[in-house]
């Protein structure tokens, strides 16, 4: 690139819980004197358009915002997939009665955000069980406390939980789980325009690499990633940390990198569910590129 | 140049143009039938003009944004006018705006059943009274400068994820604009009025109604002017964060699916409600108006 | 018999910004039930003030004011003020300002616009019931003021120059109007006026006061009879004499400072 | 009873109480120092009466939360008072509030500062012109119904997620508070002052000067409070969308990990934000106010 | 030589809500250089109308209206108005808002002080000059519009009742110092008023209106040469007759009625 002085990077996120580029960042010791700036976005969509705006350089976010896109004919491209777990499960109220997703036919079922990853994942358990999804009252409830009230407060028979409040509901011994993906999806991806990439490769090329660093270093010694962690969730507890940290770091692939399994798995949901045309979908190539991660 | 100046609402006479007299007729109320004609005529000629410009301003503006569309922006961002409309279509088409649409004007409407008249109240109270506007004013002001948008979690913690908490969130926002603007007429009312209604002895109750009332009118319009708009947002922001319909659900899963068209028909639909409410008020401002001094269309 | 309005030793301090301003510093007047008094004195003496305390508005900083004997404190019922500054409803028709005092009184409507088209016609607005203030002469909006009074069938009128802005003829035909209207009613009249001329054939008893800040100088007994014929009247020598005697009272305190 | 009806800045002797009179001294604009002792007297007692009466407020309300936390109400949905100032001790200790605290105070001043005169430009202009407002006023209206949070995606992606963004909105929040309080002081100001500003041949600038600014005192201070809380939320909900500091941020971040103690806490600063802003406008408008007609505390 | 004002056959017909309300129908009037006339007409019959006419204020709906030949079109230079509603700025004090037409001139403030000072004089207001107009008796706000409209030193002074709620000695002490003025000066005045006494004492020609829809009725010069002892002229013969006569040309019309 022909631009001077240190290489930048403006990285999108939806902040709040633990992430492993929020890991790279905080903890520091960025290579080749990286400068990453972390934005808090209030939704994927949101960072999203930024990004293809220009506002902002990076995104870590669902991989079905690469595979719309692609196929909307947007030039964004995956580079390093992050988490390869779909991160929300499904929760109901204890001795509320739903057990499983069969149970929640023609009742109230709460989301994050329509549209949203959650909204996908619903879709998805429901065509496993045979439960017509239009047949639900799909209710858009928040992340966080608004959720929790929503299916607390019987606002909704089931609700899509993530991480780290999934663990915490679960604790409390109020909820119970009602289902829980068991497919691979790519959840979490660094998002980034091609051209960007282009003229600015050793920026890029320094984050995916802090990006593996930190996962290989919290792979061979946890403890020394939970400062970094505590710093993005200064209110939990360090046990519940710990176990938050821990699966967040397995949800991530190997050296950041998947094959072309686990995103067909991601385009089957997504022209499952009907998000995305059979014909429209980009191949795995096109939509990633993992040669920036260095040596596999 | 400085004629100009005077008020467009301007004394009959500012305005009135010199007509062929006609001095046979000397009736004290009738300035013959030339000048009421050439007041008609100029009154239409007005009425056209306006809608004419009105319709000028849309035209430009939208023809801006199709041609733009495409060319200078990428449709991804700003859609385009012929898209929305065709969205539009299909959403009336189809009955699928209807349950959004309703959703959201029930909810408008409760919060400004309940928020306009307690802003009024407590405008009038705090107005009144030095104490009271010592003791709460600066909490109010605490009150009002909360984002809304911060507390709409808390809100649906608290009230559920129903109407409840959308009607509670467009309350919050409409008291406070109902409240200052109410507080500040108050404030205003010519003194000597309120000596007229104590000399002949009116209670408080006349007072409110024949003095104080009526002298709030102007403030009340602009209140009432800017609640409507407040509390579209409101309604908008509560459902943006939790809600399984309204027009706020219609546009956040449209942005959640990138599908910028959904957004701005939803945008477009609450435009159109504000506009529709707006022109309702200014019927209304008109009608009370033709009996308030200053101002007259 | 205890007078119908009672004044002793009254003073009234405003406040402003800087302090207190004196307006009236020891005023002393009484007013006998059915009486005509007129008040007149300097621009600014605090003839308002006195009103104004007297209809119960503007309060007391030291002295007595009684209305039948009982301290004022606030509007007594049966006091009608009419107010130097018009003071109408600017929202309101003719019509409508006519009812406010008609409204509190409460009652029904239709004989409320029977006695309001009435007073139109004593005041001589007839055609104008629609009209709002601003479409009105300042003449005009004063007799609004007067007929609202009037509406109100107060036993102790309190008016402040009700005929200021009217014309001689207007003047003298209302004048006599209410003159005929008060010789029926018996009711007391508090009547600030500059009109010597007008006092004199109004009054019982001409109050002249002092400049400011106010109070009473003098006052002078009208040894006119009853009924009187307002035209003829200010031909006659006695009338002369009055005349000059008040408006020596009201030169002689300038004329020494 | 109808006399507390009366206004609270009711003239100055509606307030006088009897005292002695020392009838020796008749200075014209001395009212004896008894008199004025005794104002003093009471201006001060009123002055302590609403200064407990405000502590007070604070002391039950917050006391009923602290009591209520735990006990009646889930801490964790509603924190607790005590948490929250050990919170925001912390904050203050560490500097951590310093960044998000100057940020959002940037916007709000800069949004401010361009919001506030376009806001009056376009009162002004639309309030004198029949023409103008006839053409614009709808789209006005519809444009301040439109939910700021649904397009601030689009003013990322206009307008950076830098300062600017965040700057238009704050903007885009104020402009229209201010528009519709000015736009009806305009047509509300006495046409005899618009006719004496004429016949003394004021120009236009002059007549602004002299006749309507003053005039819409009241209103641009209505127009100014409600400004301030408005800034503040439009800085917020930009910072909610998309930032890497500011109040609204930390907010979020609070939210998002469910530390409803560091909601509070940023809210709590905003809320103090709000309150010093407006008794700062309350002192200017006091200033202004004390040749301002109507009011006078 | 062309009069400074020149009024042929103007109508006013003001807009009001239900057409239009003819406030004048054929007025006529002309003012020469330095020419002082009074009108005098009953209330509500456009006196203030005409007034607005020449200051440019209102509108013609019929009929001419020139100042020094020209067709007013708008507020002319040089023409000072005083409004029978004092219209005062409500936010500005005694001294301030006299300042106002010396503030449209321009010029040195410090000037502007002194000056306003004189005329505060004038009117009798020492001690008032940071009262606000609400803390004004009725005749003392008046005084401060008189001050105003004296700033602006005009050469046509068009003047709405300006003594009206003034008493009879602070009336004929402003009276005269404003004539006296007046004859140094030599400007035009066109000056509404009530009084009878005070037109003849004045003016140089009284103008009578007929009732409204106002047209000029008659004139009457006034023979009395000048200077003119004011306190004096009252009770001379010539002035009796003339008196009379303009009382009756204004009964006349009413008389009919
Ligand atoms: N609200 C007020 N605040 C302060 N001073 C006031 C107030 N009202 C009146 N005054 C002062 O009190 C004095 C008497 O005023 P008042 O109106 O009673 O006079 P007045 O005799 O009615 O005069 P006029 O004949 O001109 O109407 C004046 O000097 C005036 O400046
Ligand atoms: N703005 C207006 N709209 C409608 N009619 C008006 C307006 N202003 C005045 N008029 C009418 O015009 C007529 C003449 O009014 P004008 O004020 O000129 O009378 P005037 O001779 O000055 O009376 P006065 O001696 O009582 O002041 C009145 O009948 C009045 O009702
Ligand atoms: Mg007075
Ligand atoms: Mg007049």
């Amino acid at each position: 690139s022909a631009e001077p002085g240190p290489p930048t990077i403006r990285v999108g996120l939806v902040c709040g819980g633990v992430g492993l580029a929020a890991l790279a960042i905080d903890s520091g010791g960025l290579p080749d004197g990286l400068q990453a700036q972390k934005i808090c976005f209030d939704s994927g969509s949101d960072a999203v358009q930024a990004l293809v705006g220009g506002s902002i350089d990076a995104f870590v976010g669902a991989g079905e915002h690469v595979v719309d896109n692609r196929a909307k004919g947007l030039d964004v491209k995956g580079y390093a997939v992050v988490s390869e777990a779909p991160p929300y499960s499904l929760v109901s109220a204890a001795g509320s009665g739903v057990h499983g997703v069969g149970d929640l036919a023609g009742k109230s079922v709460a989301v994050t955000a329509p549209g949203s990853l959650s909204d996908t994942e619903l879709q998805k358990a429901t065509a496993e069980a045979g439960v017509p999804y239009s047949g639900l009252r799909v209710v858009g409830a928040g992340t966080g406390a608004t959720m929790q009230a929503a299916i607390g407060k019987g606002g909704a028979a089931a609700g899509m939980v993530s991480d780290p409040l999934l663990t915490t509901m679960l604790q409390s011994g109020a909820f119970t789980l009602t289902w829980k993906p068991d497919f691979r999806y790519i959840a979490l991806a660094v998002i980034a325009k091609p051209s960007w990439v282009n003229d600015n490769k050793p920026a890029m090329q320094a984050f995916l690499q802090a990006l593996r660093a930190t996962q290989d270093k919290a792979n061979a010694d946890l403890p020394s990633v939970l400062g970094a962690a505590k710093q993005q969730a200064p209110t939990l507890d360090p046990t519940t940390l710990r176990t938050v940290v821990a699966a967040t770091i397995a949800q991530a692939p190997p050296k950041l990198t998947i094959d072309d399994g686990p995103y067909r798995d991601t385009t089957q949901v997504l022209t499952q569910v009907g998000q995305v045309q059979p014909d429209k979908v980009p191949s795995f190539t096109d939509a990633f590129d993992f040669s920036l991660l260095g040596p596999q | 140049m400085t004629e100009s100046l005077s008020l467009r609402t301007a004394r009959g006479a500012h305005r009135a143009g010199p007509v062929p007299g006609d001095d046979d007729t000397r009736q004290p109320s009738d300035a013959g039938s030339a000048l009421l004609e050439q007041d008609q005529r100029e009154a239409n000629r007005f009425r056209r003009t306006v809608l004419v410009g009105r319709i000028a301003v849309a035209v430009v503006v939208l023809g801006a944004w199709q041609l733009a569309s495409g060319r200078l922006v990428s449709e991804f961002f700003v859609s385009s006018p012929s898209e929305i409309v065709g969205r539009l279509v299909q959403l009336v088409g189809t009955g699928q705006l209807w349950p959004h649409l309703t959703q959201t004007l029930i909810e408008v409407g409760a919060g400004l059943l309940i928020g306009v008249p307690l802003g009024v109240a407590l405008g009038v109270a705090l107005g009144m009274s030095a104490l009271l506007s010592g003791w709460l004013l600066p909490y109010v002001m605490a009150l009002y400068s909360l984002p809304r948008v911060a507390l709409a979690p808390l809100f649906i913690v608290w009230f559920g994820i129903g109407l409840l908490s959308k009607i509670t969130m467009v309350v919050t926002m409409v008291l406070f604009v109902i409240f200052y603007n109410v507080y500040q007429g108050v404030r205003n009312i010519d003194q000597d009025l309120f000596d007229v209604a104590r000399s002949f002895r009116a209670n408080r109750w006349q007072t409110v109604r024949w003095i104080m009332l009526p002298s709030l009118v102007p403030w009340l319009v602009t209140a009432l002017r800017l609640s409507i708009g407040i509390a579209l947002i409101g309604a908008v922001i509560a459902e943006l964060i939790a809600a399984s319909s309204g027009l706020g659900y219609y546009i956040k899963l449209s942005s959640n699916l990138l599908d910028v068209t959904g957004v701005f028909a939803g945008l477009a639909v609450i435009t159109a409600v504000a506009i529709v409410l707006d022109q309702a008020l200014g019927y209304v401002e008109r009608r009370v108006m033709r009996h308030h001094p200053e101002k007259q269309h | 018999m205890t007078p119908k309005v009672a004044v002793r030793d009254l003073r009234v301090a405003y406040r402003t910004r800087t302090g207190r301003h004196l307006a009236l510093d020891g005023a002393d007047l009484s007013i006998g039930h059915g009486e005509f008094v007129a008040l007149v004195g300097p621009s600014g003496c605090g003839k308002s003030t006195l009103l104004k305390v007297v209809a119960g508005l503007v309060e007391r900083s030291g002295g007595d004011a009684l209305i039948d004997g009982k301290p004022i404190d606030g509007p007594s019922a049966g006091v009608g003020m009419l107010f130097q500054n018009d003071a109408l409803l600017p929202w309101r028709t003719v019509h409508e300002n006519i009812r406010l005092p008609l409204q509190v009184a409460g009652g029904n409507r239709a004989e409320q616009d029977v006695r309001i088209r009435d007073l139109i016609t004593t005041v001589g607005l007839d055609g104008f019931a629609d009209y709002l203030p601003r479409q009105l002469s300042g003449g005009m909006r004063k007799r609004v003021a007067l007929a609202r009074t009037l509406a109100a069938d107060p036993d102790l009128f309190l008016m402040d120059e009700p005929f200021g802005p009217l014309d001689a003829l207007t003047r003298r035909r209302i004048g006599a109007e209410f003159l005929s209207l008060w010789e029926t009613l018996g009711t007391s009249v508090l009547f600030v006026t500059h009109d010597v001329d007008e006092a004199i054939t109004l009054a019982d008893r001409v109050v002249v006061m002092s400049p400011a800040p106010g109070r009473v100088l003098t006052e002078f007994p009208v040894p006119l009879h009853r009924p009187r014929d307002v035209r003829e009247l200010r031909f006659t020598p006695s009338f002369r004499d009055l005349h000059d005697a008040i408006s020596d009272a009201l030169v002689a305190p300038s004329e020494i400072a």
